[in-house]
Order: structure tokens, then sequence, then C-alpha cells
């Protein structure tokens, strides 16, 4: 039967996807916010599973908040990337380097 | 009875406040009116004191009102009067009279003429709370309040570079006086718990008996530290060497204040308060050996000096100074009663001779070296005889009031037997020579011989107006006269009764006074003493050295060339002060301000650690370099070094 | 509303409306100007009402006056609790005294945003009676910390040349005590369970405690008083202050440290007090010596009077914490409480003179724009009257007998030798080296020929100015003559404190 | 035994979509790929019988979230070359932190002391229970307040969004009534004296 190891293990799986995608598309920040997305949704991963198998509703109901969340994150994200582009004409991560000590 | 101490005391308060604050309004006649009326009040009232003291001898002692009290300790102001305050009184008031009076003369050209009277009327007072005080609180008040007077005066004249320089000098070696003088002060209230006269006379005995342990492991007696810090105060105010260099250049101030403040009363506060404190002194003869080796020290040395300056000031300056290492001695030897009567008698003599000498610059319009003077004589009459009274009085010619004092004086250290007093008298009996010499060496080139000042001057050369001469006049009378009557019950009687305590063994002039049979026989012992030989002997030389044979000083002058010099330079001892205390003080400050504050404190400790926080953040800042994914990269490493920290806890 | 409440508010409502009348450019342009003879309406007021704290005063008790006490934070059991004791009471008449004179002073001589200027001060007054007045330690850290804002305001705005640095020196300086002496209100709190100060004083503490907690103080009130090595903030904040600035900071504000030490360090922490005494006596002498050394060589006057400032209030510091020695040295208390009165006097009487000096350099100032000496020389030629007064509260810096320099100076002299002599000796010097820079002082600037063209040009004082000094030299010279009212009004207190401190808490 | 394979296989599918999000050469690829994560994803909380989130997911992400992501991927000239430089170079050390970090939370699933049910199997939601309805009961009674707050932040995202988005641009015609109202005569007219051309 599937347990709860097995989706813990596949969120883990996916977060560690997710970690290694944020490290590789260094550039595109397009692909980082994809990445964060994935990165949630392993974390929703888990919350359901758990909430599932402990029988307690309040683990799906911050999965809810959590998409929210990301949600609102990835529409201003996106937003903010519009303004980027406009701006400096490259959403390359490497030029961005304002806030730099 | 308490109502006329209080109005002698503020008679001449009230009048300087009028003189100083509504001097434009009053105008110079009313400025000069208010004071002599007040100050003549005054001398009235005192004179009355003095008779009633003399007739009952009562002891006036109250408060006029409380200061503070604290900590069970009640400061008021008070009175005291016994027969000591008195006679200071009628001394003070009447100096101060005098030259009220003259001043009318000798200020007369002056921008500052209601200022002048409001300031010396202004002194009358603090001089009279000082005197009368029967508290150390309010004796150190008067103490400072002459000081400050003296400090205004001497800078009278405000433009003058000078005077400004020795106002601030005089006020700044008095303050070391005062210094030592209010440690004096809280040892008193430290070991008695009280700062009244009578109550700390009281447990004088115990001040004697109990120890104090200054530097630790050598246990003093109170009596001896109370009264040698006490002393320091004295030898400020009193201009006891090596305190004594602010007299001098306190010259600059008008001619009446080195009268009335520099020669007949502030000076002596020291001399008065060391009479005052007898009960205390006489606990201690360490100390009292002290007050005599710098009195006798003083009056040898100081009198050299004036054997060599040729202002015309200075020269009665340092024969002030002189006469009060007199004085100074005279107190170390248990005579109270001698120092004081030499304080009296001194007041009037150097009174008048400050007056006269004062007469003679404004009949030279203001020259005041003695080289440019001479053959005064035949112009100035009344001021010449005047002098020569009071020069006769100084040098201690038989019958003369000075004769009387210093003879009484120089007995009573002969008599004494505490250590030092061998070394006081030959200082005292030199002294003698010394002052005959400077004395008359000034009568002489002042009043006799070449008249050496320029046509100019000589033709305007006249005798001053009567509100000069007048006080001359009245002054020469008890320089000459005033010997003859009191000396009997103020020195060798019991005039002072309880105001001066001396202990038996000290008590010298007691043993003189069993051999005392009235002033005549006292003038026939004299006569034939050494000290009378040796000022007939300095007068001798002046008249031989100056009239006689004029070019001998220049001659000796050379021949003493290093002595000369020292002399000339006052041992040096305004070199050291400027140069090494002075510029030492201001360079300890410098280096303090410069290196302490700014470059220590304000360099390495404030704003150095705000350079340390910079130079944190500046390292600090290399982590940040703006790319997201180190912030990324750190993030996860993060997350995964916090796992494995749960992991390794189990 | 009782009348700490109305001290308290009046001048802040007043600094409100003066705000409120004066905002524009256009009202400061005018000629009338009501909002001067607002914010001086309010100064006066608010000192005509603080005189029934004198009137009213209870002398021979040690209890609080007029006290008020109204929940504020219930659930801390933070208090609004106000009162008045022989110590506060003479520090808040001293705090309404001036500041009438600092409006007035400030009427002509500032030129831009008067009314924000004159309005700030009346904030800071009654901020300053606050602090005075306060009696839970929250409220009286409330009080404390909002003081820094209109001083900052008053020196960063109305400054000189280096006001930032002087201000953000000033700030950082008296913030970071501050910071300190709230954890040990918080900690205090935790341990009696309530804000109330006066609980504070009852409250037993180990030794252990009593030393943090005392160190903690000490760095606020040292800082604020100021003591050598953390005195450095006052010269530069002096120096850049505006003249009113300078009057409040040197005569009220460097009060409240010692007047922290009073209320705080000696009745909260006796123990620890006493076994650190001597560093706080050591500060003390070095302050009293030390800064007058480098007072001596000062250029600027502002400078020399803010130094010389430090070496005054080494006194006070000195004599509230000689009570060990003397009990150590003799055995008995008396002596004591005469330290202690003598600081509070010289408190009070510092706080006329400082503030005297620092309106008599402004009156230069206003005329030449320089604080420099050596711009001056032989000013009693054309303004006698400034002169004179200038002369006098020159002989009071220096302690002459019968201004109210002297009489603190005169009780710690007194209370110091009982402890030890060389206290006594080395407190004693600056009857010299007060002496010597005041005077020194004086000479340079008043006396002597007219140096330049700028001082022959000089005007004496006009009737405002002379009103100002005159008011305060009444003062400085009442003090001195009579002294005792004050003292009265404080033994009681004093006493109190002394037997306090001399019962061991542990 | 057959959920089983169905979860092997749709866990394949899931990391097989993950991988392909990360690698892709081109952002529409990795737009698509995550899109299939995310169905599968929907599918796979189906079977843990989450059948209210499986389709907001579904809904609100691979039809709001991702289609926003596919619009600013296609409306941006993005320089993919430019995007893909240094793919190789950082693979390795992302793969060894991706490791660790997967590695690490293995570890603290399979760790005994994690108290969690890892073998109990999944219990079945009787018949009749609906999982809306639970999920509905809990947001609207005790997350309530955390609720509308979600909806504020929704709120927010989309003020915000356009606020930073929208630009005026400078050849638009707009009417500016403050500037109207504030005009004045002097701005707008200027009175000039011409002096009266006479004959020659």
């Amino acid at each position: 039967m599937i347990s709860l190891t097995h989706y813990l293990s596949l969120s883990a799986v996916l977060f560690g996807i997710s970690v290694a995608g944020i490290f590789i598309n260094r550039k595109n920040v397009i692909l980082l916010l994809m990445c964060v997305e994935l990165l949630l949704l392993a974390v929703n991963f888990n919350f359901i599973a758990l909430s599932r198998f402990m029988g307690d509703t309040t683990g799906q109901v911050f999965v809810f908040f959590v998409l929210t969340v990301a949600a609102a994150e990835s529409a201003i994200g996106l937003a903010i990337l519009v303004v980027l582009f406009r701006t400096r004409r490259s959403i390359n991560v490497q030029e961005l380097d304002v806030l730099r000590g | 009875m308490s109502n006329i101490y209080l109005a002698i005391v503020l008679c001449p308060l009230i009048a300087a406040l009028i003189a100083g604050l509504c001097g434009r309004l009053i105008g110079r006649a009313g400025g000069h009116t208010v004071t002599i009326l007040a100050v003549g009040a005054s001398f009235a009232m005192s004179l009355l004191v003095l008779r009633d003291t003399l007739a009952t001898g009562t002891v006036f002692n109250e408060p006029v009102y409380t200061w503070l009290v604290t900590d069970g300790v009640r400061m008021e102001v008070g009175f005291l009067v016994d027969r000591l305050t008195a006679l200071m009184m009628v001394v003070v008031t009447f100096v101060s009279l005098m030259v009220h009076v003259y001043t009318i003369g000798y200020m007369h050209e002056d921008p500052g003429y209601q200022r002048f009277f409001s300031y010396i009327s202004l002194f009358t007072f603090a001089m009279l709370m000082l005197v009368m005080s029967n508290n150390f609180m309010q004796l150190f008040f008067g103490w400072e309040a002459v000081g400050l007077v003296s400090y205004l005066l001497i800078g009278f004249w405000y433009t003058r570079p000078t005077a400004i320089f020795a106002n601030l000098k005089a006020f700044l070696v008095n303050r070391i006086g005062d210094f030592g003088f209010l440690l004096g002060i809280a040892t008193v209230l430290a070991y008695t718990g009280s700062l009244d006269f009578a109550t700390v006379f009281g447990r004088a005995p115990e001040l004697g008996a109990q120890t104090i342990e200054v530097f630790a492991g050598s246990p003093w007696s109170v009596a001896t530290v109370a009264c040698l810090l006490l002393f320091v105060g004295a030898m400020g105010k009193s201009a006891q060497m090596p305190l004594h260099v602010w007299l001098p250049d306190s010259m600059e101030g008008p001619t009446p204040i080195s009268a009335l403040i520099h020669a007949a009363t502030m000076v002596t506060a020291g001399v008065f308060m060391v009479a005052r404190m007898s009960p205390l002194f006489e606990q201690s003869e360490v100390a009292l050996t002290t007050v005599m080796v710098i009195g006798a020290t003083t009056a040898l040395f100081t009198g050299f000096m004036g054997v060599v300056v040729n202002d015309i000031k200075r020269v009665v300056a340092y024969s002030t100074l002189s006469q009060l290492g007199y004085m100074t001695t005279a107190l170390g030897a248990s005579a109270y009663a001698a120092g004081i009567f030499h304080l009296m008698t001194h007041a009037f003599f150097k009174a008048l001779l400050f007056l006269a000498a004062g007469s003679v610059i404004v009949a030279l319009h203001h020259e005041q070296d003695i080289r440019r003077m001479g053959g005064l004589r035949r112009y100035l009459p009344v001021t010449y005889w005047t002098s020569l009274v009071g020069s006769l009085a100084l040098i201690g010619f038989p019958g003369f009031a000075g004769f009387f004092s210093k003879d009484a004086l120089i007995e009573a250290v002969e008599a004494a037997t505490i250590p030092g007093s061998g070394y006081a008298a030959g200082c005292l009996l030199i002294g003698v020579f010394v002052t005959a010499l400077y004395s008359f060496r000034m009568f002489f080139l002042v009043f006799h011989g070449n008249e050496r000042m320029d046509e100019h001057t000589r033709q305007h050369a006249h005798e001053s107006p009567w509100v000069i001469t007048v006080p001359l006049i009245l002054l020469a009378i008890p320089s000459f006269a005033i010997g003859w009557f009191t000396l009997g019950p103020v020195v060798f009687g019991d005039y002072f009764g309880p105001a001066i305590a001396v202990a038996p063994p000290h008590d010298v002039l007691a043993q003189l006074g069993r051999e005392f049979h009235g002033p005549g026989g006292f003038l026939l012992h004299g006569m034939l003493s050494l000290p009378v030989a040796l000022s007939l002997a300095g007068v001798a030389v002046a008249w031989f050295a100056y009239l006689y044979r004029p070019g001998l000083p220049e001659r000796i002058r050379r021949v003493l060339d290093l002595p000369y010099r020292i002399l000339v330079n006052k041992y040096y001892f305004d070199d050291f002060n400027e140069k090494v205390l002075a510029r030492g003080a201001r360079g300890i400050g410098r280096v303090l301000w410069k290196g302490g504050d700014v470059a220590v404190i304000d360099g390495a400790f404030v704003n150095g650690s705000a350079r340390l926080v910079g130079w944190c953040s500046g390292v600090m800042r290399q982590l940040q370099t703006g790319y997201l994914y180190h912030y990324a990269f750190a993030m996860v490493v993060g997350l995964s070094v916090l796992l494995a920290w749960v992991l390794s806890r189990g | 509303m009782g009348i700490l409440s109305l001290l308290v508010w009046l001048p802040i409502a007043g600094g409100v409306a003066v705000l409120a009348a004066g905002g524009g450019r256009e009202a400061q342009a005018g000629g009338l100007r009501v909002y001067r003879w607002l914010a001086l309406a309010v100064a006066v007021a608010t000192f005509a009402m603080s005189l029934p704290l004198w009137t009213g005063f209870e002398p021979a008790t040690a209890q609080m006056q007029f006290v008020e006490r109204l929940p504020w934070i219930p659930l801390f059991r933070v208090e609004y609790f106000l009162g008045v004791d022989g110590f506060s009471m003479p520090l808040i008449l001293l705090t309404t005294f001036l500041t009438p004179l600092v409006v007035i002073a400030g009427w002509e001589s500032v030129k831009e945003r008067q009314a924000q200027y004159l309005a700030a001060f009346l904030i800071l007054e009654g901020l300053m009676i606050g602090v005075f007045a306060a009696l839970d330690a929250l409220l009286f850290y409330v009080f404390w910390e909002a003081m820094l804002v209109p001083m900052f305001i008053i020196i960063g705005v109305w400054g000189g040349e280096r006001r930032v640095y002087a201000t953000i020196k000033f700030f950082l300086y008296t913030f970071l005590g501050s910071v300190f002496m709230l954890v040990a209100l918080i900690y205090l709190y935790l341990q009696a369970g309530s804000y109330s100060i006066l609980d504070f004083h009852a409250l037993p503490l180990s030794m252990n405690e009593q030393i943090w907690i005392f160190l903690a103080f000490l760095v606020a009130f040292a800082v604020k008083v100021p003591m050598w090595p953390v005195h450095t903030w006052l010269p530069d904040a002096h120096v850049e202050a505006p003249t009113g600035g300078s009057v409040i900071l040197a005569a009220v504000l460097l009060k409240m440290g010692g007047y922290g030490f009073v209320r705080f360090s000696l009745p909260i922490t006796p123990d620890a007090s006493g076994s650190l005494a001597f560093v706080v006596i050591g500060l003390s002498l070095v302050a009293i010596v030390y800064i007058s050394l480098v007072a001596l060589v000062q250029q600027d006057m502002k400078k020399l009077i803010a130094y010389s400032s430090i070496a005054h209030m080494g006194f006070v510091t000195l004599g509230f914490f000689l009570a060990w020695s003397i009990v150590g040295r003799t055995g008995a208390v008396p002596g004591i409480a005469m330290g202690i009165t003598g600081g509070m006097v010289q408190m009070i009487s510092h706080g006329f003179v400082s503030g005297a000096l620092f309106l008599c350099v402004g009156v230069l100032y206003d005329r030449l724009h320089s604080r420099q000496i050596s711009d001056y020389g032989g000013v009693v030629n054309t303004m006698p009257r400034f002169a004179t007064f200038l002369v006098l509260f020159a002989m009071a810096n220096a302690g002459l007998p019968g201004t109210s320099g002297f009489v603190g100076e005169f009780l710690v002299v007194l209370a110091s030798f009982q402890a030890d002599f060389w206290y006594a000796f080395l407190a004693a010097t600056t009857l010299v080296t007060g002496a010597a820079y005041t005077l020194w002082l004086v000479k340079r600037v008043v006396f002597g020929p007219v140096a330049n063209e700028g001082v022959a040009g000089m005007q004496d004082l006009d009737a405002r100015e002379f009103l100002v000094l005159a008011l305060i030299a009444a003062g400085v010279l009442t003090l001195g003559l009579w002294p005792g009212p004050l003292v009265d009004v404080m033994t009681a207190s004093v006493d109190n404190l002394a037997n306090h401190i001399i019962q061991s808490k542990l | 035994m057959i959920t089983m394979i169905i979860f092997g296989f749709l866990a394949t599918v899931l990391v097989g979509a993950g991988i392909g999000v990360i690698t892709a050469r081109n952002p529409v690829y990795s737009a698509i790929f995550l899109v299939l994560a995310f169905v599968t994803s929907a599918v796979l909380w189906l079977l843990l019988e989450a059948e209210f989130l499986a389709i907001v997911l579904v809904l609100v992400y691979v039809g709001a979230v991702m289609v926003l992501f596919l619009f600013v991927v296609m409306m941006l000239d993005v320089n993919i070359a430019a995007a893909r430089e240094g793919f190789t170079r950082y693979a390795p050390i992302g793969a060894i932190v991706a490791g660790i970090v997967v590695f690490e939370l293995l570890a603290v699933i399979w760790a005994k002391q994690s108290g969690l049910p890892v073998t109990a199997p999944l219990v079945t939601n009787p018949a009749g229970h609906s999982n809306t309805r639970e999920i509905g009961l809990a947001l609207y009674g005790d997350y309530v307040f955390e609720f509308e707050l979600a909806a504020f932040i929704l709120l927010l995202a989309i003020v915000v969004a356009i606020m930073l988005t929208l630009r005026s641009r400078p050849g638009l015609r707009t009417q500016d009534v403050a500037a109207q109202v504030k005009v004045r005569r002097e701005d707008r007219v200027r009175l000039v004296k011409v002096p009266a051309e006479t004959e020659p």
C-alpha cells in the first residue's frame, strides 16, 4: 500500500529538483520563478499528505493559503519582471546587482 | 545694640550701591558726598563702639541671620565685637575716611569717579564684615570680598595692560592663599563640628590633642594642620613669601587704593586673622615657628628689594611687605598684641606714606620714577613734612609711633623661646637697618638733592589742594602720637583681654610687661638698644650715599652685580611663576585637551568606535553581492545546515 | 488636574499653540508676531503656576508631595505617577524660571523659524518638568528620552556650522547611556512588580544585582552630568547650540544626571554605590582638576564655559558620593547630608551661573558673530553695563562668597574634608583654577583697550537683555547671600536619603 | 496494488516533468513541463482524496498562473542562448546541493524518532464525506480572519501588478484637469506692443 513515506519522499525529490533548478538556471528570472512554484508545490504535497494521513484538515487549509500567496507572488514577480525588462531590455540576473553592498 | 553694628557695616554698602548703580544720576559730587558721609558715619559709630568696649569690656557676639543650616551645622552671619574688633574697626574706618577725602583730590579728573568711590566704600563694607565676623564662613566671605574689590581696584584703569595683568595676578595669588584657608576651615569644621569662633576656640585644646594623617603613617596634630592651612590664607592676603608677588604689582591701581587696601587694611587681614585665631595657634608650636620663620624671611628679603627699585610706589610697597613680615613674626612669637599694635601704627604711617607719595605723583603729573624727582621740599612743604613724619615712624625713630610698636615687637621676638626665634630676631634686626636705608633713600631722592625732573614739570609742581593735604596731616598726627598713650594698655596691658589667648609658656609680652614702666621709660630703654642704632645707621648710610656722594650707589651696583640683578629680578619669583607655573599649567591643560580629550577620548573611543562600526560593516558589505542566486544559495545552504542540525540532534 | 500635571502639559500645549500661531512664513514675517507673545505668556504663566510648589511645600517631611497617581498601562502596572520632594521641587522651579528668560533671549536673535524655536523650548520645558516630577520609572523614562527630541532639533536646526556632528554626538552619547538605564529599570520592574520608583527604593537586592544596576545607572547619568571621560559631547553640543539651547542644556539638562543619582542610584543600590563610590569620587576629582586645566587653554568662549560646567558638575557627583567615605573614616553619619546638600545647591547655582554666562556669550555673539576670545578685548569700554554683569557672573563661576557659586563648593569641600584630606585638597584646587580660567577669560574679553573696530562699534545691553541678566543676577546674589531657604526645603529629603543609603539593603 | 502502480507511474511522470522544467532549453517548454507537473500533482492529490485542492490547483495554476507565465515568456523577447549560459558549469554544484537536501529530507522522514505514522495506510474517507465541505468549514470557521487576509493579499497583488506595469506613454493625449484649472492668463496670452507702421 502507498504510505506516507511515499508521498513525503516524492515531495522531497521534487524539492531537490527545484533546488537544483534554482542553481542551474541562475540567469533566467522566469525560470527561477517557475522553480519557486515547483518548490511550493513540493511543500504543498507535504501539507496534504500529512493532513490526510493524520486526519487533520488544517493542513489543507494552509495549502489553500500557500496557493493564494504563491499566486500573488507570481503575479507581482512577473509584473516586476515586465517593468525590469522594459527598463533594462534584459532579464539576466547577472546584470541585476543594484543591491550590492 | 546690634543695630549699631549693622549700621556700621551697612552704611558703606548702601553708599557703594548708590554710588555704583546710580552714579550717573547723582553726579560726581553726589558720589563722593554719599560715600564720605556713610564712611564718616561708620567711623563715628566705630568710635562709639570702641568707647563702649573700653568702658565696659563687654563682648558682643550675636548672629544677624542664619545663612543656612545643614547636617546640624548652623552657619550664621553675625558679629563678634570685642576690643580687637573695635580697634580694627576704628583703624579701618579712619583710614578709609581719610582715603575717601583724599580721593576727591586725587581722582578729580578721572572719568570713573563715582565708580571709584563705590568700590572703596564697598571695600570698607567688606573689610568690616571681615573684622567683625564671628564665624569662619563670614570671615571667608569678607576675606574674598576684599579680594574682589582689590581685584576691581587694581584693574581700575582697565585699559592699561599692566593693570589688568596685575589684578588677575593679585586675585590668583590670593586664591592660592584662599585655597589653604578654605582647607583650614574644613579642618576646623571636621574636628569641632562648628564654624562659630566661640565654639571652635572653646574646643581648641581638643584639636591640639587629636591627630590627623595627611600623609599615611605620619600623624600630625590637627591644630598644626589647621593652623598651617589657615596661615596659607594669611600668607596670600598678607603677602608673605612666597605669595608676596602680587603686592608690588598691585601698585598699578590708583594710589588711594594702595594706601587703603595694599598698605593699611586688607593686607593686614592675615595678621588680624592669625591674632583672632590665637587660641588655635597656641596649640601648635610647629605652626608658630612656621609663622615666625616665614614672617622674618619676608621682613628681611622684601626689604632688600626696596633698596633697588625706583618706582616711588613700589618702594613703599616693598616697605609694606617688609613691615607685614614684622607683624607676622610677632604673631609667631605669640606676641599677638605687639603684632596688632604694629598693624595699627603701620596702618597710619603707611597710609600716610602712600598718600604722600600720591601727592608727589599728582604734583609731578603722574611721574613715579624717583630718579626724576629731587628737591621737592620747596614745592611741596606739607607733603614734605608729613612724609618725614611717616618715614621716621616707619624706621622706628624714637618717640614716633613706629618706634614703640617695632621696638616692642623686636624685643618680644628676641625674648621668644620657640624654635626659630633666633633666626627671626636676626632677620628683624638687619631689617631695621634696611628699612631705614630704603626709606630715607627714597626720602632724600624725592625731596632733597638736585631737581632732576624736566623743566615743564618743575614749573607746574605745586602743593596739592586741601583735600589731599588735610588727610596727610590727619594721618601724621597718629603716626607720631599714637604710640605714647596706647603702648602700655595695648601691648603690655590687658587691653585685649579674652580676645587674644596666649599660652603661658609662650607669653613673652607678659615677661616684658613686668619690666615695663610707662612709655617714657620704654623710650629711654629703647634709645640705648640696638634697633635704634641700626636705624640711625641706615639713615646715615642713605644720606651718605644719596646726598653726600651721589655717585656711590652706581659704583656699589657695579661691584655687587649678581646680588643686584637678583634683587632687580625680585629673586626670580615672577619668572618662576609665569614661566613655570602659569605656562606649565597651560601646557598641561593643552596636553590634556589635545591629547586626552581630542585624541584619546574623542579620537580613539568616540570616533574610534564609530570608525570600528564602519569598518565592520565595510567587511560585511562584501557579502552583499546583489546577485539573487547568491542569496538563494545562502538560503539553501542555510536550510541544509539547519536540517543537518536537526538530524544530528536525533 | 493637579498642579504638576498642569506644569507638565501647559507648556507642551502652549508649544503646540505657538506652532499653530506661527506656522507659516507669513506669520513670522509680520511686525507683531503674535506667537512670540503667546510663547512668553505661556512661559511666564508656567513660572507663575510653579510658585505654589514653593509656597505650598511642606519642608518638614521627606514624603512626596503634590502627588498625582492614575493608572496608565494597567497590564504592566505602569502609572501616571507624579510628585515632588526636596530634591525635585527646586529643580522644577529652576526650569520654570529659566524658560521665560530663554524665550526673551530668543526674542530678536533668532531669525529663522522663530515660532518653531520657541515652541521647541516650551515643549522641552514641559518634558523636563516631567522628568523631575515623574515617580513612575517608565513615565520617567518616556520623558527622559522624549526630551532628547526637542533638544536634538534645537541644536540641529538653529545650531552653528558643525551642528550635525554635534547633534549626532549628543544624541548617541545620551541615548547609549539611557538604554542601559532602561534595562536596569525593566529588571527592577520584574523584581518589584511595579514601576513605582518608591517601590524600587524599598526593594531588597543582592550585591551582585546592585552592582549591575548601579553600573547601568552610572552610564546613563554619568553621560548626562557629564562626568569624565564621557564628557566630550558637551563642549561640542554647547559650541554648536544656539544661545537658548546652551542655556537650557547647561542649566537644566545636566542637572538630570545629578538628579538621577539621588533619585535612582543612591537609594536603589546603596551598597553598590558604597562599594563603587571610589570610582565616582575619583572621576569627579579628575573632572575638577583635569577639566579645569583643559578649560584654561580654550580659545572658544562657549567651549571654555562648557568645560567649566563639567568641572563644576564634578562637585555635584563628589558631594553625592562622599557618604561612605565619611562613615568609613569617622564612623558617624554627620557630614553626609552636608555633601548631598552641597551637591544639590551646586546644581541649582550652576543652573543660574552657567545659564547666565551662556547668555552673556550670546549677547556678544549677537553683536560680533564670533565666539573666539581673540576677537574681543576691551568690551568694557563700549559695554560697561554688560561688563558689570559678566564680571559678576564670572565671579560667581569662580565661587566667590556672596554669590551662589560659593555655597555648593563650600559645602562640598567641607564635607569632603570629613571623608579624606586629599579629596578636599583636590576639590579645593578649583578655587585657583576656576578663578584662573574664568578671570583670564574676563581679562581677555572685557578688559584692556578696545581691541578692534568690531568691539568699538558694539552697543551696550538693551532693555530686554538687561532684564534677562538682571533677573539671573538677582537670583545669583540672593542664593549666595541667603541660601538658607533653599537648603531648608531640601533638608528633610536630604536627611532621609542620608539615613536610607547608609542602611544596607543586603 | 493497482493504486501502487498508478502512484509509481504518476510519480515517475512528476519527477520527469520536474527535471524537464529545469533542463528545458526554451522557457516555453519549461512552462509546459510545469503545467504537466501541476496536472500530475493534481491527480496525485486526488489519489489522496484531497479533491478540492486538486481542482483548485488545476484551475488556479494551470488555468491562470501558468497562462500568465506563458504570456510573459512569449511577450518578453528573452535571449535564450544568453539565459542558458553557464548551464553545464553550475549543474554539478546544483546536483550536489540538491542531493544533500534530498538526502537530508529523506533522512528526516525515515528517521524512526520523527514520530510520524510513516507506514500507516491511508484511512479512506467514508461515503458521503465531502472534502470541500470540510475545508469550507475550516476556512469560514476557525480561519475566517486568515481567509480575509488572504483575500486582501490577492487584492493587493492585483493593485500592485497593475501599478507596476502601468505606464504613460509619451505620445498619449490625456486630459490633466489640475493643469487646466491652474492655468493663469500670463501663461497663455502675451500682450505685445507693436509700433504702428507708418507709411515710409
